[in-house]
């Protein structure tokens, strides 16, 4: 489903100091397939998160997604990718705290022109899935942490993304909350999902699925 | 200081223009350097701030455009209460004729609007395929409508600062009426051929329309336009006053006549700008903008409904033609 | 319709942001309302002044000796009246009354009252008091400038004019002119016209000026030629003349106001440019994370111009009808004495609302462009903003 | 729910169509009334005279007090006559 070519990612080219994140790394990834993206920060995990959810452009290299190379894309197809295929957990959450749970789940939709009431049924059903629904119309600053996750996990299903991406999804959780996440992760993988995570989260060393550990250091892809 | 510049609606009407001016001269600074680096293969740095200025670009092409279109019936408007300061004019007519500028402006006016609506329709077309085909093309376009643009903007501060307020102008009734032969239609025509013409060309330009046929429309449109003008200055206007001598285009602009006018030039102008935009488009882009066409049949329709509408109401009222 | 949730959307960022945009709606409400203001008095005197003026004679004509204006005499009339196409040929006496101690003047009209349709005038402005003791003994009415004038120097009911030989003349004051009239009558004073012409100590064969109407346009020009043929010392003017006059007159305040406005609006700009970096940049995140989930560099282009939009139609309405309530509910306090001036005798007018779609246009335009082009570069910086600022 | 800060901006515009329709209102009541007192007093003066501060076309009077008490070749501060086209 994924395939990355030989990709580097060197931030501040033009600098004196140049920094070299991603170092020629070549990846595939089949269909349904987890990834456990391991390494200490600053090994490059999150880049090529970035990159394969085109957040962000390589300085070579090519990735084709379903055959699709996504690597340079004009921004508005870019914009189409990433909400139609993508649906991404970031680290810190990255809610839009002014609004309530219901309204941050329904932003991804919006540009799809779809009406309202769409929207809304979406929403709902993906409400639902994450565990979330009884909260949905209050504002995200009164949320505890395991509920703002919740919320997010809701927002990224909310496209029915074949590919779901998760930057330190536990980093900021408790241990109850992060094996709730876990399951969450299994019920995905289960439908269908292709799953990557970025983490370095010892709880992900064990885990109901089945899945491809990953390690990453320097840059570079080191153990398979 | 010229009492002009100090009416109310000059100043509003030149402080716009500067300000689009401004912006477009920011545009205009960023381009050159876009058509040079610009290269989309390229993964530098450079390359993603071109894009995002490209979008610059846009913004203010988009924004000024939008204006602009706003701007022109302002701009009829201001020439119209400047009848009220410069004797002997009447009406708009007389003041655009004040110095030689006037007209000319008033033409570069609509072709630029016909024009940016081009870009817009080209920036569409770049920015929904997948590797920017068209940008290079369209910068130079955008350039070519920027220089359209400085003369448009020199023109109006030529145009506003040369009408005298001490030189009578010459009133409309003069321009257009066609007592002892003088102002005679173009090719010697009479009033029926004018209005046979009319509806002809209508009927000619609704039928490319159905069959899309590109250069078709755009022959038609243009004659349409041209004719179009003629019937209602020297057929048309004279029911909507409801006075057979009374022949001029911009007294209808008037409060008098419920500013009827802004409607009916409004609706030819969109109207054939719609035709000759979907006509360019299917035949320069290979794109079928079916609600583009839909929309010119519409405006196009209900402009002639409308002049004829005119026609028929006096002659239901009076039971008498002009 | 298609865009339904964008705009619900749209309303969700507003209101719950509205914070932000406070500071920018209320400067923008105050420039809208003091430069209606300005322009809602100037239509307003204006278009006053231009119906009075349909009630006007067609031309007035009167004797020039060196350059200046004396007595016309009675006989001119005669002559007049033979032209043809000449109708309502009217003689009129009016003139200045100064009022020594404080050089204040007043403006005395004298009224020909045996006329028909003057005497029907007369009796629908005379609410209070009846017209036979009005005629009973020299009497008058009087603008309220001059009303309040009189009663602080005690003359409470009537008036002694000084006539130009030493002696006095008592005038009653029959009633006060209603204040709705003070644009023209603030000033005014108006009495018999014999009574007049005593006060002025004019002759008997004498007047100050004769009004005649043309009732066909087209003979307007042929009317004054001949006008000119009779009496080589005359002055005719135009009805349109003074027309054209009111218009220039606060045509040219306007403008003079918009000049002032103009820097004004360039400090707006600059203002406005500052704050939505500001507020834009504190954005960043916000974009980042919206282009992260799949908004476009246009989905955000197009929510910040809407959302630029709804703050400058509702700042310009808000504005607009503050101005209204002010100016025609309110008559301007304080603001009216710019336009009116005191140097003669404190004047308060009654604006009479006039809307002209015109004007409203005009300030629109020279409202929402300058703000839309200085938040336009703002709005541009944080749409292309990288949706990777969403994972820092 | 969502809905219920959509209906904010509807009670917004509702608010602000209601002002306009009170002006609008107000404009079509008091226009004539007001115009009403004055045309009957210039149908009875056939005179036409704003009453501003500076008489408009009639001659203003040298008067010896209206001078500027610094520069006397200057208008008088007093007199608004600068802002009124000549």
């Amino acid at each position: 489903m994924i395939e990355i070519e030989n990709i580097h990612k060197i931030f501040n080219e033009k600098s004196s100091e140049p920094f070299e994140a991603l170092k020629s790394i070549t990846l595939h990834i089949a269909k349904n397939e987890a990834i456990i993206l391991s390494g200490v920060s600053g090994s490059g995990k999150s880049t090529l998160l970035s990159l394969i959810a085109s957040l962000d452009k390589p300085s070579s290299g090519k990735i084709v997604v379903d055959g699709e190379l996504i690597s340079k894309l004009p921004d508005l197809h870019a914009s189409h990718y990433r909400a139609k295929s993508i649906g991404f957990i970031f680290q810190h959450f990255n809610l839009l705290e002014a609004l309530s749970v219901e309204e941050n789940i329904i932003a991804p939709l919006i540009p799809s022109r779809l009406d309202i009431i769409t929207i809304k049924k979406q929403a709902q059903e993906s409400m639902q899935r994450a565990g979330i629904a009884h909260k949905a119309s209050q504002t995200i600053r009164e949320l505890s942490g395991g509920e703002k996750q919740r919320c997010a996990i809701a927002r990224a299903l909310v496209t029915d993304p074949k590919l779901i991406i998760c930057d330190e999804p536990t980093a900021n959780l408790d241990k109850a909350n992060s094996l709730k996440f876990i399951e969450i992760l299994s019920t995905l993988k289960a439908l269908g999902k292709t799953i990557i995570v970025a983490t370095h989260d010892p709880i992900f060393d064990t885990l109901p699925f089945e899945s491809r550990l990953i390690k990453m250091e320097d840059g570079r892809i080191v153990d398979e | 200081m010229n009492e002009v510049l100090l009416s109310q609606e000059v100043i509003v009407y030149l402080l716009s223009e500067s300000l689009l001016f401004g912006l477009l001269f920011v545009a205009f600074i960023i381009t050159p350097l876009l058509i040079k680096r610009w290269n989309f293969d390229a993964f530098t740095q450079e390359q993603f701030r071109l894009e995002n200025r490209s979008y610059l670009v846009m913004s203010i092409v988009f924004f000024v455009m939008a204006l602009k279109i706003l701007l022109l019936p302002y701009f009829v408007y201001t020439i119209d209460q400047l009848s009220d300061i410069v004797p002997g004019a009447m009406c708009g007519a007389g003041i655009i004729k004040a110095n030689g500028y006037g007209n000319p402006l008033l033409l570069l006016k609509i072709i630029i609007l016909f024009l940016s609506g081009f870009w817009m329709t080209l920036n569409r077309l770049d920015l929904e395929a997948k590797a920017y085909p068209y940008t290079k093309r369209k910068l130079w376009f955008f350039l070519f409508i920027f220089m359209l643009l400085s003369i448009e903007f020199a023109l109006d501060i030529l145009y506003f600062t040369h009408i005298q307020t001490t030189n009578p102008v010459t009133c409309c009734s003069v321009i257009f009426g066609q007592m002892g032969g003088s102002n005679a239609l173009f090719l010697g025509l009479d009033t029926p051929m004018l209005l046979l013409l009319f509806y002809l060309l209508f009927v000619l330009l609704v039928l490319m329309l159905w069959s899309k046929n590109s250069l078709g429309i755009i022959v038609t449109s243009l004659l349409f336009l041209f004719v179009a003008y003629y019937s209602v200055v020297y057929f048309y206007g004279t029911y909507i006053y409801e006075l057979p001598t009374h022949k001029c285009p911009f007294c209808m602009l008037q409060q008098e006549y419920y500013f009827i006018g802004y409607l009916v030039w409004g609706l030819l102008l969109v109207g054939v700008f719609m035709s000759l935009d979907y006509a360019i488009s299917r035949w320069l882009w290979k794109r079928d903008a079916l609600r583009l066409r839909n929309f010119a049949l519409w405006a196009l329709s209900l402009f002639v409904l409308l002049c004829s509408l005119f026609v028929v109401v006096y002659y239901s009222k009076n039971g008498v033609l002009l | 319709m298609h865009n339904n949730a964008f705009f619900h959307f749209l309303s969700l960022l507003l209101f719950k942001q509205k914070n932000k945009h406070i500071g920018a709606i209320f400067i923008s409400v105050i420039i809208i309302f003091l430069l209606s203001s300005v322009l809602f008095i100037s239509s307003s005197l204006q278009k006053s002044l231009q119906a009075t003026l349909q009630n006007q004679p067609d031309f007035t004509i009167s004797r020039l000796q060196a350059g200046r204006a004396v007595d016309t005499p009675t006989e001119w009339i005669e002559k007049i009246v033979q032209i043809d196409g000449v109708s309502a040929v009217t003689p009129r006496v009016y003139g200045r009354y100064f009022f020594a101690p404080n050089e204040n003047s007043f403006l005395i009209v004298g009224v020909d009252f045996f006329d028909e349709q003057s005497n029907r005038s007369l009796q629908e402005l005379m609410e209070t008091t009846d017209l036979k003791s009005f005629f009973a003994m020299p009497s008058m009415l009087v603008g309220e400038g001059v009303q309040k004038f009189m009663s602080a120097h005690y003359y409470s009911d009537s008036f002694s004019f000084k006539l130009p030989n030493g002696s006095f003349k008592k005038v009653a004051i029959a009633q006060q002119l209603p204040s709705s009239t003070n644009l023209i009558a603030n000033d005014m004073i108006v009495m018999p016209l014999e009574l007049a012409k005593e006060i002025f100590a004019m002759e008997e064969e004498s007047i100050t000026d004769i009004a005649l109407n043309v009732p066909n346009d087209a003979e307007w020009d042929t009317i004054v030629g001949k006008l000119h043929l009779l009496f080589y010392d005359a002055q005719v003017i135009d009805k349109r003349e003074i027309s054209k006059a009111y218009k220039s007159l606060y045509n040219y305040k306007g403008g003079l106001f918009l000049i002032l406005y103009l820097i004004t609006i360039i400090t707006f700009m600059l203002i406005l440019y500052q704050r939505y970096s500001m507020v834009y940049s504190a954005e960043k995140k916000e974009i980042g994370i919206l282009r992260a989930i799949g908004w476009s560099i246009q989905d955000i282009l197009k929510l910040k111009f809407y959302e630029t939009l709804v703050i400058v139609i509702s700042s310009f309405i808000l504005g607009v009808v503050l101005a209204y309530i002010f100016v025609f509910i309110f008559d301007a306090p304080l603001l009216q004495e710019i336009f009116l001036g005191g140097e003669n005798l404190a004047n308060s007018v009654v604006f009479v609302p006039t809307i002209e779609f015109g004007i409203l246009g005009s300030l629109f335009l020279f409202f929402a462009l300058p703000f839309f082009a200085s938040v336009l570069i703002p709005v541009w910086k944080i749409a292309v903003t990288p949706p990777k600022e969403a994972m820092l | 729910m969502g809905w219920r800060v959509s209906r904010e901006l509807i009670v917004g515009f509702v608010f602000l169509g209601l002002l306009v329709c009170g002006l609008a209102v107000h404009y079509l009541l008091y226009s004539t009334p007001k115009e009403q007192n004055i045309q009957t007093l210039s149908r009875l003066t056939t005179f036409s005279s704003p009453s501003l501060s500076v008489a408009f076309y009639e001659p203003r009077l040298p008067s010896g007090n209206a001078m500027h008490p610094s520069y006397p070749s200057m208008p008088s501060l007093n007199k608004r006559g600068f802002i009124y086209a000549q």
